[in-house]
């Protein structure tokens, strides 16, 4: 698997590389990928289905026990066997969709590559491969919606999609590394097998980042926006594939998870429901066929999520089941639904007139899928949802009825689906170009292939079968054309009448979906609140910004200056006590010290910019005297000589100034700073010394300076030998300093010149 | 500065001055190892007397005491630097390690050289370069050197 | 070391900082010499040992020669860094006509000051 | 073997000083610049090579024994960050050729990136607190130049801002630089190690705070980081591009040195989780609120930064090895969205997201290059930047540090909001007039330091392996001590 999974990463590449010459063969070589994956899943299937799953392994680091490890049993075969069926029909759809043009080899790219860490997901056992795979198909799926990037709309439903989805991919990795920490696993069947106790936290996380990827209430508003994406990506992610694999993880993880909480199916029961009845109800409310369907999506996600996440071997039959039927009929209505638009150029229900008639084919595709999701009889939908429901009379009525109702707006929304598609106009009607090959024949025989596992379905009996006894431990479900005269069948039949019965009445429901909607729209909607978080986020960002970037470099240094005496004089302070003070120096100090200050205070006060490089000089001339007056020659010569080169270049600069400056006002805060700056140093010297334990390494330097280094000047020793290093960057900060200064003013002043 | 310049007696004065701080300059690099002085020094003298150059005769008289350009002394003195190190890692074993030789000179007699001193010309050269480049960029536009 | 040092290193840092604490880009460089002052004779206070100078030869106790060396070492960097400061004022006064420096422009137009 | 150390620092400085002599000749100073910096990297890898497996190599300068003498230590730290900056080194350099031309000569450009070099090899490799200093301003004073010397009216503030910050930064280095010689007579980092345990605890706290605000300006973290997203974004771009990879995780990798040789060892640090938790956020909110590419970008450094601080602040293994290498990896990273900044820009004439669009359409290389970074930086597997948040979080767990676990991971989100904000704007939309076209030599070079970002993904197992055993040895700095006091003069 491995292999396979690499080899769509190649191929992405590879169409990436090519992109120039590969033209319309983009999506021929493509679809290598999901034909590989099929091949493989045909060659491993008998073994897998006896139950011997296949494991794989790649070292990634090990450090951090982090490895790709895959286990393909017979749950992952399913997803594998989706995948594949599913990525080649849309890809060789995709070739006939497209007109070549220079942005299809990245769909192309973008498309295998997802399929890649699709089939990642659904294979790994290793958490962190889960994690790995999931943000590939996150960052695939805002590159395939945002396609069309040219229209801002697209641009931000991708943004919205990858954000929620995102986040909750996070959630979910804080989630799985709280898991691997209680469980003292990495494996998922480890975890499954032992599942760990009071990891909580643990579990909800991981179901948030489920629920996020499953477009389930609330979160689900990513997903009608997401079919800003071309259609085949909109069949292949955001319904066929993609969208489950929030759903694929609870089923895996839902019989640990019961066990070890009893929140957990509560909640994912409210979870599913909610997303149920919102999705269909939504759905209702579409004149897009396209919205339509994703909102259709949205409800039987929450279905497929209620029943995976349950951790009931017999709902999680049903849920299996349920996966491989909605795969084919939603992806084949999307695709029918991408003919559609092709030929008419519209996918407004409105507008849409005589498509039955020009294009029987596509005709006679649509009306087998969507009886397929209505669970019309001798359809595998039918088969499905049988198998669910009868799994959900076991779990009492009232579970039952809930979800005969979201049936019920099922029907009600595939029945305005098809009359809409095919029936008459109620706007101006567009025409019906004619149009044939692989994008009629491909959503034909996806929706063909319904039609016949619904009056066969021992055909994937095996494969279902084999996928539950790997979640659940048991097939607690069966697949049949006709369940006989059962509870489940008189569910399913009365949700199927009920629906239809509204389907007959479409003004009257149109009315109350209105009516409702007048109060419900005042509501809070999902994407309203995600451009209202978005808004929230850049406001606050802004804000803050604007607090601690002023962009005033007063404050700058005044934060720096007190964050470092902060650091400074918290500890120190403790240990001023007891400190003794040190004596009084050389007499010859107070009468320098008082020149240093005086001029020093003089800097502060004067007007003149001459005045102050002349108090500067006198601070420096006077401490290079207290240097003099302490054993400091070398050091006293070097200030003064200094000082006076200093005086002459502050001269030659000062002359292109006005010769005045203005005072700046005193402010608190000024004071206070200076004043904190002056205590700290004051203090950090003081306990500095007076805490002194070791001699200091100077004595080396004065025993060794001449018997070693030849030099009677201790200080002139230590540069240029004892700490000659110091000495050579010295230099070097001099010279680039003067070919800085060369660079900065002297195209400037001799311009001033001429 | 423009004081200095129209003064014809302070003008020949100073310059006179330039040519005692140029020596004394280079007795502080040399005498630096055993007594107060130093390359730093030296070159901080050397550095005085061309400010005093450039402000009695302009940029002419910066060229009078250094004719080159001023990055060819920071290279020049970053190289003999440089150099001095290397020589060390080459011969002594340690990159800057100083090597000492006993001479004996006609005139000084007994001495002992210190390769060290050659780092500290390098020193001295880079300080000369850092004064002169700075004095002629800072210098520069003024337009009223004399001619 | 004296407290007359130290009082002197503390004094200077202070007044340096209230004087880089404004806009004028040659206050600025007058404040930040006067904390370099106050930082050099902070290193020299911290001085190991007192007396005369560190030169090898007489019987009386030596100054700590290392202090020295790293004042001596800190006042030529802080030279050549202020040269380059200086030239950029002059920079700046050439381009703009003026040494203060104003807010980032940028950071203003985000806090909505534009 | 030890040669190559005081080598690494030096013949940069001597082809700096060749340049200088060469006098205004391009192919010259090319070829001395290229070769010094090709030198410094080859050294670098070899010293990594040698020091991997074993003790780290010291060089006592001037022949001199520790702690009197200056010592320069290769240990695992130092190479591994020093050998990853200098591979940066090279690519843009070859990427500055291609840009500047003939502009290089008006500015010394080759010397002072030579200079620049330097000073990181010598802070990085340093063993002397006073010499740490030196080395900083061999970096910071190259760094001066070359971020002001093209400035113009609009942008000189900021760099004046930079400079005058950076001064300030140091006259507090040289402050610390008097209390730790006050207190305990010595210079040398490994002595000083051992003579820090004999101090008062306030003193000893003092030492280690200040050393970790002084080098946190540098580092940029908060609240020390506001210069950066001013100034950064005014210099040409190889010049930020080289500042944003390896200037700040300089900074960063000394508070590493610093905290682990110096700091309390006992539990996590507070005051360090809370600054880089507000690093994190602060940072980007920042990023957030920016419409310019390379602001959007520099705010991201100072974000990033935090979580290396995050690491370091847990005080164990696992934490500072995820640090240590994300450290590594974004030197990688930044530097190539930087390069990759300057492209855009060169190609639209503006870095402004609100005049950019349709890079992905017109350019597709370069959107190429940019999506395997942006992904990195967001730390969205598999590319290098997720392993090393990954071991963030696992060492959090570890450390019991739920709460910056989550910090950590909302700022991920958040990064990577801003990344798609970039690639919204700039690569995705109609295209804007081009404004000029990037050579081969920039697209080459970018390309260069986006394969080595992707390679992070293929030696992830390794150099985690090796950023462990560079935490082992930073957290029992036994090893290091050891090493360079009884190093052979």
């Amino acid at each position: 698997m491995l292999s396979i999974i690499l080899l769509h990463g190649l191929l992405a590449l590879g169409i990436l590389s090519a992109r120039r010459f590969i033209g319309r063969y983009a999506f021929p070589v493509a679809v290598i990928g999901p034909l590989a994956t099929i091949g493989w899943a045909i060659w491993r299937a008998p073994g897998i289905v006896d139950g011997t799953p296949r494991v794989e392994r790649l070292e990634w680091v090990p450090g951090l026990d982090l490895s790709v490890e895959l286990l393909v049993d017979g749950y992952a075969l399913l997803f594998v066997a989706l995948v594949g069926v599913v990525g080649a029909a849309i890809f060789f759809y995709s070739a006939a969709y497209f007109r070549p043009g220079p942005r299809v080899p990245l769909f192309a790219a973008s498309m295998v590559a997802f399929a890649g860490a699709m089939l990642g997901i659904v294979t790994s056992d290793h958490l962190l491969s889960v994690f790995i795979f999931w943000e590939l198909t996150t960052i695939t799926s805002y590159l395939l919606v945002g396609y069309d990037d040219r229209s801002a709309k697209a641009r931000s439903a991708a943004l919205h999609a990858a954000m929620v989805t995102g986040a909750g991919g996070l959630a979910m990795l804080g989630g799985f590394v709280l898991l691997a920490d209680a469980g003292n696993s990495w494996l998922i069947s480890d975890l499954v097998a032992n599942p760990p106790g009071g990891a909580g936290l643990a579990w909800l996380l991981v179901l948030i980042g489920a629920a996020s990827k499953s477009a389930q209430a609330p979160l689900h508003g990513w997903l009608p926006g997401a079919m800003a994406a071309p259609t085949p990506a909109s069949a292949f992610l955001h319904s066929a594939t993609m969208v489950k694999a929030g759903v694929f993880l609870v089923g895996r993880l839902s019989p640990a998870a019961t066990a070890e909480t009893d929140w957990w199916w509560p909640v994912v029961l409210t979870i599913g429901v909610a997303t149920m009845l919102v999705g269909g109800w939504q759905a209702l409310r579409q004149t897009d066929l396209k919205l339509l369907l994703a909102y259709g999506t949205v409800s039987q996600l929450g279905f497929l999520f209620l029943l995976a996440g349950s951790g009931i071997p017999a709902l999680a039959y049903g849920a299996v089941a349920l996966v491989l039927a909605h795969g084919l009929f939603k992806s084949a209505l999307f695709l029918a639904v991408g003919a559609i638009d092709s030929a008419t150029g519209t996918r407004d229900i409105r507008r849409l007139e005589g498509v039955g008639r020009s294009l029987p084919w596509v005709f006679a595709t649509t009306v087998t899928a969507a009886a397929s999701m209505a669970a019309v009889p001798a359809t595998f939908g039918f088969v499905a949802k049988e198998a669910a429901f009868d799994g959900l009379v076991g779990e009492g009525t009232g579970l039952v009825a809930i979800v005969a109702l979201a049936s019920v707006l099922t029907v009600a929304y595939t029945g305005r689906f098809l009359l809409g598609a095919f029936g008459p106009a109620t706007d101006e009607p567009t025409g019906v170009d004619q149009i044939g090959g692989w994008k009629v024949w491909v959503p034909f025989g996806l929706a063909g292939a319904g039609l016949v596992l619904g009056l066969v379905p021992g055909l994937v009996k095996p494969l279902v079968e084999s996928a539950a006894v790997a979640i659940s431990g048991d097939a607690a479900g069966k697949l049949v054309v006709w369940p006989g005269l059962v509870p489940a069948l008189g569910w399913s039949l009365g949700s199927l009448a009920v629906g239809l019965s509204l389907v007959a009445v479409p003004r009257a429901v149109d009315a109350v979906t209105a009516a409702v909607a007048t109060v419900t729209d005042r509501g809070p909607s999902t994407e309203g609140a995600f451009r209202a978080g978005l808004t929230g986020l850049l406001g606050g960002a802004d804000r803050l910004t604007a607090t601690f970037q002023s962009g005033s470099l007063p404050t700058y240094l005044a934060t720096i200056a007190l964050a470092v005496v902060a650091a400074g004089s918290i500890p120190l302070l403790g240990e001023l006590g007891g400190v003794e003070l040190p004596s009084l120096g050389p007499a010859i100090e107070i009468p320098l010290a008082l020149v240093v200050s005086i001029s020093a205070i003089g800097l502060l006060l004067t007007r003149r910019r001459f005045a102050a490089v002349i108090l500067l000089g006198g601070v420096g001339y006077g401490i290079a005297g207290i240097y003099a007056a302490n054993g400091g020659p070398d050091l006293s010569l070097t200030q003064i000589l200094v000082e006076t080169l200093a005086i002459a270049l502050f001269a030659l600069v000062l002359r292109n100034l006005p010769a005045d400056f203005d005072r700046a006002r005193a402010s608190i805060g000024r004071i206070l700073t200076s004043v904190a700056v002056a205590g700290f140093v004051f203090v950090a010297g003081l306990v500095a010394v007076d805490s002194r334990t070791a001699p200091s390494v100077a004595e080396y330097y004065v025993e060794e300076s001449l018997p070693s280094a030849a030099g009677k000047n201790v200080v002139n020793v230590i540069l240029v030998d004892f700490r000659a290093m110091d000495t050579l960057g010295e230099i070097t900060v001099l010279a680039v300093a003067t070919l800085g200064v060369a660079a900065l003013v002297l195209p400037l002043l001799r311009r001033k010149q001429s | 500065m423009t004081v200095l310049r129209e003064s014809i007696i302070l003008r020949r004065g100073l310059r006179v001055a330039t040519a005692p701080l140029a020596v004394f300059s280079l007795y502080l690099l040399f005498a630096g190892h055993n007594r107060p002085g130093g390359g730093f020094a030296g070159g901080l003298v050397a550095g005085v007397a061309i400010a005093l150059a450039w402000a009695t005769e302009g940029e002419a008289g910066t060229r009078r005491l250094v004719a080159v350009r001023s990055t060819v002394l920071l290279g020049a003195g970053l190289a003999v630097a440089l150099v001095t190190g290397f020589a060390g890692l080459v011969w002594g074993g340690a990159f800057l390690e100083s090597a000492v030789w006993d001479l004996s000179l006609p005139l000084f007699g007994d001495v002992k050289l210190v390769s060290a001193i050659g780092f500290d010309i390098g020193v001295y050269l880079v300080v000369v370069g850092v004064a002169t480049g700075l004095i002629r960029s800072l210098g520069a536009g003024s337009g009223e050197g004399p001619a | 070391m004296s407290i007359t040092i130290l009082a002197l290193a503390s004094g200077l840092a202070g007044l340096g900082t209230y004087l880089i604490l404004q806009r004028l880009l040659t206050r600025i460089i007058i404040g930040l010499g006067l904390i370099s002052h106050g930082a050099n004779l902070l290193i020299f206070y911290a001085s190991a040992s007192t007396g005369e100078s560190p030169l090898i030869g007489g019987d009386d106790a030596l100054a700590d020669p290392l202090p020295q060396a790293l004042v001596l070492t800190a006042i030529v960097i802080t030279f050549a860094v202020t040269a380059l400061l200086l030239a950029l004022a002059l920079r700046s006064y050439l381009l703009t006509g003026t040494d203060a420096v104003e807010d980032d422009r940028e950071d203003r137009r985000i806090g909505g000051a534009e | 073997m030890s040669w190559l150390l005081p080598a690494a620092v030096a013949v940069p400085l001597v082809g700096a000083a060749l340049t200088l002599v060469v006098g205004r000749r391009l192919l010259p100073q090319r070829l001395i610049a290229g070769s010094s910096i090709a030198f410094l990297f080859g050294a670098a890898v070899t010293l990594l090579l040698a020091v991997e497996e074993g003790a780290p190599i010291v060089s006592q300068l001037g022949g001199w024994p520790a702690p009197a003498g200056i010592s320069l230590v290769a240990d695992r730290f130092s190479t591994f960050v020093l050998a990853t900056s200098a591979g940066m080194l090279v690519a843009v350099f070859v990427y500055a050729i291609a840009q500047l031309g003939r502009d290089a000569l008006d500015w010394w450009f080759h010397a002072k990136y030579l200079v620049l070099a330097s000073g990181v090899a010598l802070s990085l490799l340093t063993g002397d607190l006073f010499n740490l200093f030196v080395g900083f301003e061999v970096m910071l004073v190259a760094s001066y130049v070359l971020l002001t010397v093209k400035t113009d009216r609009r942008e000189i503030r900021a760099t004046i801002s930079y400079v005058v910050i950076n001064l300030l930064a140091s006259a507090f280095f040289l402050v610390l630089i008097a209390i730790v010689y006050g207190a305990t007579g010595t210079l040398n980092l490994a002595d000083l190690a051992g003579r820090v345990a004999d101090l008062p605890t306030g003193v000893a706290d003092a030492i280690s705070l200040l050393m970790l605000a002084v080098f946190g300006i540098k580092a940029a973290l908060f609240p020390l980081f506001m210069w950066l997203p001013d100034s950064y974004p005014t210099a040409p771009t190889p010049v930020t591009a080289i500042f944003a990879g390896l200037l700040t995780k300089v900074g960063m990798a000394i508070v590493i040195r610093t905290q682990t040789l110096l700091g309390p060892t006992d539990g996590p640090s507070t005051v360090l989780l809370w600054v880089a938790g507000a690093t994190m956020v602060v940072g980007v909110l920042g990023a957030i609120a920016q419409n310019d590419i390379k602001r959007i970008l520099s705010f991201h450094i100072v974000s990033q930064i935090g979580y290396m601080a995050m690491g370091l602040a847990f005080v164990t293994v696992a934490g500072v090895a995820a640090s240590v290498l994300f450290l590594v990896n974004q030197v990688v990273v930044k530097t190539g969205l930087f390069l990759i900044a300057g492209i855009v820009e060169r190609e639209q004439g503006t870095g402004a997201l609100s005049r950019s669009g349709g890079m992905l359409q017109r350019r597709p290389v370069v959107a190429a290059l940019f999506a395997p970074l942006a992904l990195s930086i967001a730390g969205i597997p598999p590319f290098g930047g997720f392993v090393p948040k990954l071991g963030l979080v696992q060492a959090g767990l570890e450390a019991d540090q739920g709460g910056i676990i989550a910090v950590s991971l909302a700022v991920s989100l958040l990064t990577l909001f801003s990344m798609t904000k970039i690639w919204s704007a700039a690569f995705w939309g109609d295209p804007v007039p081009e404004a000029g076209r990037a050579g081969p030599g920039m697209i080459g070079a970018t390309a260069l330091v986006v394969a080595a970002a992707i390679a992070v993904t293929f030696v992830a197992g390794p150099a985690m392996e090796l950023s462990t055993s560079i935490a082992t040895d930073l957290l029992s700095s036994d090893g290091y001590v050891s090493s360079v006091l009884e190093a052979a003069p």
